[in-house]
């Protein structure tokens, strides 16, 4: 089955609103789709029979800053088909968007799609797919901690891999690291790409 | 905190779960593992895994450095496959230069079998390892100190071509970084045929089909086919499960698809299939297939026509074309995935590790339900975590 | 205080002057602790690989004595194998304050020492082990070979037997 | 002491002094032994069990601090002398200073019955067995209190399951002697050890099946009530941390580190006064002096098995380890116990047949360990048994 009868297939489903371009054919097909259906497509990609995508392989979020000032790249992915909203516009302000993207794989057919979602940088909500893929709940958390994207129904959204405390999600472009952390209430100094010399504190075991 | 309180309806007293705190410094979670265990007595409730312990910001990094710099720290991700590793990453990015025809990058057929070569003698030596500490965790100590000592063996070899023990930075985008020294294929098979063979038989009869070990293996921790594919589990989990998909087989690349080799499945020898003893089996049988693959691969391998063959192809710097991809390879551990995103520049846009353990790792929580603290070691075990890929 | 700062207790006043008798006490639990040091069976990273490697039979530490064990209260010794992340920091921390004085600290591998390859841009690792603890020996490398660990014992040993725990000290 | 105190009486030949100052010298003479016998073997046997891992493990083991490492367990003694003992805050101060103390008198008080010789016992004792059966039970309570004590819950784990694994293996320890009880008619351990006078042939393992099977069933007992590997579950490194004494540290620590190897010794010394002819000799009519010799090498080769099993086999789980001691060991020691009453009833005439069964058994138990033996002992002896399988 080709790509574009999977998107037509998902076009008859959920309507021309929700599915958009297939944003790459060669070696990744991927369909990109609006952040409102990813949930249906989901169910609707694992439950049919000839498409029985029954494995996420990968989760993956990205941030896509400077989406918008490169209007250039996009069409050159996609040719045919209708391009995504925030990209129609001739002159776009640069927008900051997250992105979400599902690497599916189905052990029956050994064929593979990826999903692709835009949401804005303010507002990032995607409904979690947990329910289709219990793999996901890690993937999801991840992307959280990593993206700060927000995943709609997730039973247990909190930091899977920085502290509960941390600030921020540092995988965005715009990401500040914090130059202090507190460990025992007493600050360590976490000290930037610079040439500051590191004090040790003397031994307590002293020698000699 | 979790934690029940039931009353005995015929003495009044109270029964408490208690919550032990396991790690991130204990001696079985193979480095900085934490996990919240709720127990009743011996009997574990439930069993949360903490990851997070070791996150080194590979990602943040792959965004600042250029693409051939990245293999290092790719190297530090799960630093017992490093070969296998740097494997994944380089055919990521071979993958994305392909796209477009300027860019894209021939290899010599030397350069593939190098990279099989090497690639299988990283596995074996990470099974070693596995079948090593999980044999520990059970509390068998010599096992682990022999099979060590032969991964020392297959260090010494990859010593010999990369200069380094442990993290290699050998296999580059667009081919490897020297190629083998002269006499080098003969010391790998006097490798295997000297040492690693007999030393197996060996390991066979000290503990693989140890009376203890399975009645401490089988029938515990088991995962069904389906709930291992919906988990998204890999490698030896799934195969352990009785699914017979293997990256190497099913979607073949390098020149994986030149060798002929079985896939070790889990057929629930001892007890139901998908238990802890399969998944162990399974590992050991792979060492046998990697064997096979290497003698293969050494056989068909051409010889080198020109000294700087397996560097030639490399470029000064690496700009992929615009656009993404999704490449999986078949670490020891599962589906290693790299997602790479190019936005044309010398730097990768944005790199996505996906690893194998954390996958695995996530169903940690459904297989320790009401499972016995012991069991809960040897579930761990089997499920061959390495903490650098985990929290990457 | 003029005497080295292990609590020896009852002990700890009871000698005046650097005499032969306590230089050779000095010299015998100089011999006894360099020749037994336990350390931490404790790993972090990738070097913890290479620690193992140096335990096992090809390097086997316990020809020095150096017999790994689980608990931090019957160790002597800390190997800081690893990088040492934000998250992990508070732990490593108390797992030093739980071992019993005279305790050491081996920094192993680039990470512990200073952040190494992820001192540029590692948000989330502690650049360098000795802002949270006391290091007496840092042995270099990414990540050390096993003989690097062993000559980092080696300089500990050395260390260990030099230091007094009896005389007294000139300020 | 009764017997020490003659001996010392009529060797200096000073018949006008009182009995009751030869009593006293007599009893502090064999305390001294016994501190000195406490003291030295646990440092003896550390050095053999490093020694002997190191050997089975291709090792080889402490070799720096003195000829061959000989004053290695010295060093560490002299160390943890030296070393700060932590007291963890929220403990219960009294029973954890306690706790180390108690379970060292337990095994410092079996020491006293346990014969070395004919009428070489610090207090023979009529109910000798009994007497050491007791105080090696006494060390349980002081490891419950070490665990609770420490407020870890490590600790806990530890002691309640060590405590559940020695009351539930001293049945089946009980009846294993009770067997030797019932071969001899005595309670006496230097009466059991005179019953199997005589030669070789004379030995309860070599006389009855049943003492054979007793004494295998009251070894496996006695690794139990050791805490040793198969049975080491109480301290169990990969899931336990230290088990009960994870909070001890410096000399606190060494006390449970050194009773743990005197109650080796313990077990070790049964097996042979009870089992093996105590100091009874290959051949009958062998001179007196000899008895000492031949008891310690019926002990050194007991010792040899307790640690050798240590570094080969995986350890159980909780419940196996129930049922091998109630389904398995109980069961099968209450048969010995009737049988050996059957061998003692049934007449003269039919002793050959025991005897033949005997001798059979233990044949076939016998070839077995040795070949297990060569297999994991010691790096030549295993590479020549390695070669002469690969020519069959």
């Amino acid at each position: 089955m080709t790509t574009e009868d999977i998107r037509d297939r998902l076009i008859e489903e959920f309507g021309e609103e929700s599915i958009f371009a297939i944003l790459q054919t060669e070696i990744e097909p991927e369909i990109e789709i609006a952040a409102g259906a990813v949930l249906d497509a989901a169910q609707f990609l694992k439950g049919q029979g000839d498409l029985s995508f029954d494995v996420l392989m990968c989760l993956s979020a990205l941030d896509v800053p400077t989406l918008a000032k490169k209007p250039k790249r996009k069409p050159k992915i996609d040719d045919e088909s209708e391009a995504p909203p925030q990209e129609a516009e001739p002159e776009p302000e640069p927008i900051h968007q997250l992105a979400v993207v599902y690497h599916l794989f189905s052990v029956v057919h050994k064929h593979r799609l990826a999903l692709k979602t835009f949401v804005a940088v303010d507002e990032p909500h995607v409904p979690s797919v947990i329910a289709v893929w219990p793999a996901a709940d890690w993937h999801e958390r991840e992307a959280f901690d990593m993206m700060g994207i927000q995943f709609d129904g997730h039973p247990f959204l909190k930091r899977i891999l920085l502290p509960d405390d941390w600030e921020g999600h540092p995988l965005r472009k715009d990401y500040e690291t914090q130059e202090t952390y507190d460990v025992n209430d007493e600050a360590i100094l976490v000290p930037k790409h610079t040439t500051a010399t590191p004090e040790p504190v003397a031994p307590a075991t002293a020698d000699e | 905190m979790i934690s029940n309180v039931t009353t005995d309806s015929r003495t009044g007293l109270e029964t408490r779960e208690m919550v032990l705190n396991m790690g991130p410094q204990h001696p079985s979670t193979h480095g900085v593992l934490r996990l919240e265990v709720v127990t009743d007595g011996e009997l574990v409730v439930k069993a949360i895994p903490h990851i997070g312990y070791l996150h080194r910001c590979f990602e943040k990094h792959a965004e600042a450095l250029s693409y051939q710099t990245v293999i290092p720290y790719v190297d530090r991700l799960d630093y017992l496959a490093s070969m296998n590793n740097d494997l994944g990453y380089a055919i990521a990015v071979e993958t994305l230069m392909g796209k477009s025809e300027k860019t894209k990058i021939e290899l010599s057929d030397r350069v593939e079998y190098i990279r099989v070569v090497v690639a299988e003698l990283n596995r074996i030596a990470s099974h070693l390892m596995l079948l090593g500490t999980f044999t520990m965790d059970l509390g068998a100590i010599t096992p682990f100190t022999w099979l060590f000592r032969d991964r020392e063996y297959i260090l010494d070899l990859f010593e010999e071509v990369s200069g380094a023990r442990l993290l290699y930075n050998y296999i580059r985008v667009g081919g490897v970084s020297y190629d083998f020294p002269p006499g080098f294929e003969k010391k790998i098979t006097d490798f295997i045929d000297e040492t690693l063979e007999p030393h197996m038989a060996e390991c066979d009869d000290l503990i693989t089909f140890n009376k203890i070990f399975i009645e401490r293996a089988a029938d515990v921790g088991v995962v069904s086919s389906e709930e291992a594919l919906a988990w998204a589990l890999s490698g030896p989990m799934l195969r352990g499960s009785g699914v017979g998909f293997d990256l190497r087989k099913d979607d073949p690349y390098s020149v994986y698809d030149r060798f002929d080799f079985e896939v070790a499945v889990g057929d629930g020898r001892y007890g139901p299939i998908g238990s802890c003893w399969d998944r162990y089996y399974v590992r050991r049988l792979e060492i046998d297939e990697s064997i096979k693959i290497i003698r293969q691969a050494l056989e068909q391998m051409p010889d080198a026509t020109e000294p700087d063959e397996v560097r030639s192809a490399i470029p000064k710097t690496v700009r992929p074309p615009e656009g993404e991809v999704y490449v999986r390879t078949e670490n020891p551990r599962g589906e290693l995935g790299f997602f790479v995103r190019s936005d044309g520049s010398a730097n990768p846009f944005r790199i996505k590790g996906r690893s194998p353990c954390f996958c695995n790792l996530s169903i940690m929580e459904r297989l320790s339900e009401g499972c016995l603290i012991a069991d809960l070691i040897t579930i761990l075990g089997s499920v061959d975590i390495v903490l650098g890929e985990v929290d990457r | 205080m003029t005497l080295q700062g292990i609590e020896m207790g009852f002990l700890e006043h009871s000698f005046s002057s650097d005499s032969v008798l306590i230089t050779s006490i000095d010299e015998a639990v100089g011999w006894a602790r360099k020749s037994s040091m336990w350390p931490m069976g404790f790993g972090l990273a990738c070097c913890a690989i290479e620690m193992m490697a140096a335990g096992m039979p090809r390097f086997d530490l316990d020809r020095l004595g150096v017999f790994f064990r689980p608990s931090p209260r019957q160790s002597d010794l800390m190997i800081i194998s690893g990088t040492v992340t934000l998250k992990m920091a508070s732990r490593v921390q108390r797992l030093y304050e739980q071992m019993p004085e005279p305790r050491y600290v081996i920094s192993m591998g680039s990470c512990a020492n200073s952040g190494g390859p992820y001192w540029q841009h590692g948000y989330h690792v502690v650049k360098g082990v000795d802002r949270i603890i006391p290091v007496d020996v840092y042995v270099p490398g990414c990540p050390p070979r096993p003989e690097a660990l062993i000559e980092g014992l080696v300089l500990l040993q050395q260390k260990i037997q030099h230091s007094k725990t009896f005389a007294k000290v000139e300020a | 002491m009764e017997a020490l105190a003659t001996l010392l009486a009529e060797t200096t030949g000073l018949t006008g002094v009182p009995h009751i100052v030869w009593m006293i010298i007599g009893g502090l003479t064999a305390a001294g032994i016994a501190t000195a016998v406490m003291g030295v073997t646990p440092l003896l046997l550390v050095y053999v069990e490093r020694k002997v891992s190191a050997h089975v493990q291709d090792r080889l083991g402490p070799m720096r601090t003195g000829f061959h490492g000989l004053l290695q367990t010295l060093a560490d003694a002299f160390k943890l002398l030296f070393k700060e003992q932590i007291e963890p805050e929220q403990s219960d101060k009294l029973l954890f200073v306690l706790a180390p103390g108690v379970v060292f008198m337990g095994a410092f008080a079996a020491l006293a019955a346990l014969p070395l010789g004919m009428g070489i016992t610090a207090a023979d004792l009529n109910v000798g067995l009994m007497y050491i059966l007791a105080m090696t039970s006494v060390s349980v309570v002081g490891i419950i209190m070490a665990g609770w004590a420490s407020n870890n819950k490590w600790s806990l784990l530890g002691a309640m399951r060590s405590a559940a694994q020695i009351v539930s293996y001293e049945v089946p320890a009980s009846f294993g002697v009770l067997t030797a009880v019932v071969l001899a008619g005595s309670l006496n351990m230097g009466e059991i050890s005179a019953a199997q006078s005589g030669g070789i042939w004379n030995w309860f393992v070599f006389q009855s099946p049943f003492g054979f099977l007793a004494f295998v069933m009251l070894f496996i007992a006695g690794l139990a009530e050791t805490n040793r590997v198969p049975f080491d579950i109480p301290e169990a490194e990969s899931e336990l941390v230290a088990g009960y004494h994870t909070e001890y540290s410096g000399m606190r620590f060494a006390f449970f580190f050194m009773a743990e190897y005197v109650n080796m010794l313990i077990v070790a010394c049964l097996g042979a006064v009870l089992f093996l002819g105590g100091w009874n000799g290959v051949l009958p009519g062998e001179p007196v002096f000899a008895g000492i010799p031949w008891l310690l090498a019926k002990v050194a080769v007991l010792m040899y098995v307790i640690v050798w099993l240590r570094w080969v086999l995986p350890r159980l789980r909780v419940d196996q380890l129930m049922t091998v001691g109630w389904k398995v060991l109980v069961p099968l020691t209450m048969v010995t116990v009737l049988g050996a009453a059957v061998q003692v009833l049934s007449p003269p005439s039919t002793q050959i047949v025991f005897r033949i069964v005997a001798w059979a058994m233990t044949g076939v138990v016998v070839l077995i360990s040795i070949r297990a033996w060569r297999q994991t002992a010691h790096v030549p002896i295993r590479k020549k048994e390695l070669a002469s399988r690969a020519v069959a």
